[in-house]
């Protein structure tokens, strides 16, 4: 570690784990309900569960993202950030907001809530992903805004590198597009086609910067590879994500109500969707492999390699699988999406939050790495979650399939119901929870990683040092 | 007449040619014509305009192969309707 | 002579590329904006659609239930239940509604179970409406069959 | 930095035995994933015109193909310009290569009047984005093209710029071939789309 004011990154780490936590713990109640019909009801509904599972899932990015930011900008900008101070307030203000949220929506009816906090003066709550009182909504613009101000005049008084400014560019998009979660019309196909700007111009647009940059940090800090070769693949890159993945909203808008002519702009652009993240993967792969030095921390190079390959299946590969219109047509809405959707969050977020901390965590405990035995822990629960997260996914697919054979594809009157569908999918959604339990070992090996005792601490001048090479 | 010039003067009269016989004759074999005038065409946009026969043949295979491949797409579907 | 692959070209696509799409997006939303009227009846939105949709919202239906093809799929698409339960009779379909919305939670062992909401019949109408006017939604005729 | 005198043939200086990609590296990935982009906007054509032949005949007979033919015509004398440009400056006539980049501009110019007149008349006769399949994919793929060739007049304009302060000359002029490398490629693409949509129907 450099500076000294890269520490408030880890605060942000260490709470974005434990929402992790929690997000996992949720995921394998709804996993359970998935077969178990009335387990936890009426005390967690199903849709209770979900609000938390998804929401855990948003915040402890968040908190990973703004981890990653406060940990590599100053570094970057080889100066001290703007007000740690700030950092750590808004650090503060984040984590009781937030905690306060995910204890609303446990503890009262969701209705409730929303009376509580005044959502009829700003209606903005009950939509997928956006279920946050509005209250809460303005918390995270303000938060926003305070950790936009207080990264924008690092970068701006100290060195402007590519990764800065790319990183600084996907978190003003992150900002500006969260405020379309306020928008709200009465009108469903409106309220829905902007409320795609929200997510999907976050997780194929503006969040694929952010990613790319800190894959590229993480790439020039662990490889040794002169900055200016990755740095203008980081370009092409992200300059091909955004070509392809801002008309490709249009993938959203087939069957809501927009007009027909989406079904053909969604399918031809989504069809390139897949390209930046195979260009990711090569570039990730080939870098490690030109790679001027080892670096000791291997088990940070482990997590940025599976979140390159990962998020070229999660998001490239799966994403294509239902994306072109008249495939999507029997599968919009199925459990295909469901899989399509752990695989490329997990491969391409999740793991760009890990792959950092894994980098940053060690260096801010003192030490350049881990010790053998920690990273051979730390690479084996990578293994694990990849695995079971792949698990996941495949099952998902089995039982998105066989509901697509059972309930899409024959003609009204011949289709079996929606419950009746999952009845008969059960045996998949069984399997599906036995990868969840898999993943959920991966994670608990994960952390547990963490507290190996450290016999070799290699002393703090030695990690500047090392650090300093870079 | 420098080579260029005289290029840009072949493309000219192969699209005012193409122009013609789509509007002004019919047959099977028109749609088929048109199309393979349309690649001469691109290929010598291709070699001579964008310079890429004397470029690495990676691209030169990947920018003709696009235009014979759309333009070969399109027979296809001409001959099948 | 310069570098053959410089970072200040892969700079200007970036940037220039990005511009370039974002405009194009914005272009197809102003044209979209301008035909969803037609496409979602707009002048059929009442204040009782109004006010069902906050009913749907305020209660997180999205959480279990899915509204052309959107949300959570732990229960079942619900932009067309008003042809699949109420056989695309208004009529029909508020007294199924409201009888099911009575019946809640379904005292089935094992069964997936959906809360008591506790609505009242003003709300529940105002349910109906929403769910009617989202019926007529022009789709592109979505879902496949009536089962969703 | 003026004109070198006419000594060097244009022969002489073209790398005709090197393997010489023309331009920035970075330009060609994007002129790859725009051609990646028209390709798959042909191909949904063909399907969408496949599926409504009538829709799709009777569109054609709606558009004008003269304004095709005048723009076919335009856009390739625009690209023989914009080639002497790189012939131009390879032989050091820096202010050569200035008038023949501004005459590749000015054909861009005379392109989009020709298309707004067509569509002007289209939109007066009634139609638009949403007349039908057909009408999609004609107002979408040629707007779509015709930003291309305003993105391409935004470059030749630039590099014309940068080639007037003297940034270019006989030895470094990678700025005019990657500038014409984008422009030809929006002329190749034109030259796929003329006869899909104006001759063919």
């Amino acid at each position: 570690m450099k500076y000294k004011s890269q520490a408030v990154a880890k605060p942000y780490f260490v709470f974005a784990l434990i929402l992790f936590v929690g997000q996992i713990v949720f995921g394998l109640i709804l996993g359970t309900q998935y077969v178990i019909g009335d387990f936890l009801f009426p005390a967690i509904p199903f849709n209770v569960a979900r609000m938390v599972h998804t929401n855990l899932l948003i915040v402890w990015l968040l908190f990973g993202f703004m981890g990653a930011t406060y940990y590599l900008v100053p570094e970057e900008s080889q100066r001290e950030l703007h007000s740690p101070l700030l950092a750590w307030v808004l650090f503060w203000v984040f984590a009781a907001a937030g905690t306060l949220t995910i204890i609303g929506y446990l503890a009262v009816p969701y209705a409730k809530l929303a009376e509580i906090t005044g959502n009829h003066l700003l209606p903005t709550m009950g939509r997928e992903f956006l279920e946050q009182p509005t209250i809460t909504k303005i918390g995270i613009v303000v938060v926003a805004l305070g950790f936009l101000y207080n990264v924008g005049l690092t970068v701006l008084k100290g060195r402007k590198t590519v990764v800065n400014i790319v990183l600084m560019t996907g978190l003003v998009g992150l900002a500006v597009f969260f405020l379309f979660a306020f928008y709200n019309p009465s009108a469903l196909t409106l309220d829905k086609y902007f409320w795609w700007w929200v997510v999907h111009l976050w997780v194929e647009g503006v969040w694929e910067l952010i990613l790319a940059s800190i894959l590229a940090f993480v790439l020039i800090k662990t490889t040794g590879v002169d900055r200016e070769v990755i740095e203008k693949w980081l370009y092409v890159i992200i300059a091909m994500a955004l070509i392809s993945g801002i008309i490709g909203t249009g993938h959203h808008y087939f069957y809501i109500g927009a007009p027909e002519y989406w079904l053909w702009l969604g399918s031809v652009f989504s069809a390139l969707e897949p390209l930046p993240f195979f260009m990711m993967m090569l570039f990730a792969i080939n870098m490690v492999r030109r790679r001027r030095r080892n670096h000791p921390n291997r088990a940070a190079t482990t997590w940025a390699i599976g979140c390159a390959v990962m998020a070229f299946l999660g998001a490239g590969v799966w994403g294509f699988l239902h994306t072109l219109a008249p495939v999507n047509y029997y599968t919009h809405g199925s459990q295909l999406t469901a899989a399509h959707g752990h695989l490329a969050f997990f491969g391409a977020y999740a793991m760009i939050v890990m792959a950092i901390i894994s980098y940053a965590m060690p260096l801010m405990r003192g030490r350049v790495a881990n010790n053998a035995q920690a990273q051979k822990l730390e690479i084996a629960s990578c293994w694990l979650m990849s695995i079971g997260m792949l698990l996941i996914t495949l099952f998902l697919t089995g039982a998105g399939v066989h509901q697509v054979m059972l309930q899409r594809w024959p003609e009204s009157g011949e289709a079996l119901a929606f419950m009746a569908t999952h009845d008969a999918l059960a045996g998949w959604f069984w399997a599906r929870l036995a990868a969840g339990g898999l993943f959920t070992l991966g994670l608990i090996a994960y952390l547990v990683s963490f507290f190996v005792p450290q016999r070799e601490v290699a002393p703090t001048e030695d990690a500047e040092a090392q650090t300093a090479a870079a | 007449m420098n080579r260029l010039t005289a290029i840009w003067i072949g493309l000219l009269v192969l699209t005012v040619a193409s122009y013609v016989l789509g509007h002004g004759m019919s047959g099977a074999w028109l749609p088929l014509t048109v199309l393979a005038l349309a690649a001469v065409k691109g290929q010598l946009v291709i070699d001579h305009f964008m310079e890429l026969a004397h470029a690495p043949r990676l691209f030169r295979y990947a920018v003709s192969g696009w235009l014979f491949g759309v333009l070969g797409l399109m027979a296809v579907f001409e001959t099948v309707v | 002579m310069s570098e053959r692959f410089t970072k200040s070209m892969a700079r200007n696509i970036y940037y220039g590329g990005s511009a370039f799409f974002i405009l194009l997006f914005l272009g197809l939303t102003f044209d979209t904006v301008t035909a969803l009227p037609e496409r979602d009846n707009r002048d059929q939105l009442t204040e009782e659609v109004a006010r069902g949709k906050e009913v749907w919202e305020v209660n997180n239906c999205v959480g279990c239930h899915s509204l052309m093809g959107e949300g959570a799929y732990f229960a079942p698409e619900l932009a067309n239940v008003f042809d699949r339960r109420g056989g695309a009779d208004e009529a029909t379909f508020k007294t199924y509604l409201k009888g099911w919305m009575m019946a809640q939670p379904i005292p089935a062992p094992g069964r997936r179970k959906m809360p008591q909401f506790h609505l009242t019949d003003q709300e529940i109408n105002d349910l109906a409406e929403f769910l009617i006017w989202t019926s007529r939604i022009d789709d592109n005729n979505w879902p496949p069959n009536i089962e969703g | 930095m003026s004109a070198s005198p006419d000594v060097l043939t244009s022969q002489a200086v073209e790398p005709a035995e090197a393997k010489h990609l023309p331009g920035d590296l970075a330009m060609w990935f994007f002129i790859l994933v725009e051609l990646a982009a028209f390709g798959l906007l042909f191909a949904s054509f063909a399907i969408a015109r496949f599926l409504e032949p009538e829709a799709f005949a009777a569109g054609a007979e709606t558009i004008h193909a003269g304004a095709g033919l005048a723009n076919t015509l335009v856009l390739l004398t625009g690209s023989f310009f914009v080639a002497r440009a790189v012939t131009a400056i390879r032989a050091g006539g820096v202010e050569r290569c200035v008038n023949w980049l501004w005459a590749g501009v000015a054909s861009g110019v005379v392109y989009a009047v020709i298309k707004f007149s067509e569509y002007g008349q289209l939109i007066g006769d009634g139609y638009n984005l949403r007349s039908g399949t057909f009408y999609f994919f004609y107002f979408f793929t040629t707007f779509f093209h015709l930003m291309h060739v305003v993105l391409g007049m935004i470059i030749l304009v630039a590099v014309a710029l940068r080639c007037r302060r003297g940034l270019y000359s006989a030895a470094d002029h990678r700025g005019v071939e990657t500038g014409a490398s984008y422009w030809h490629m929006v002329d190749l693409v034109w030259l796929v789309l003329f006869p899909i949509v104006y001759v063919l129907l």
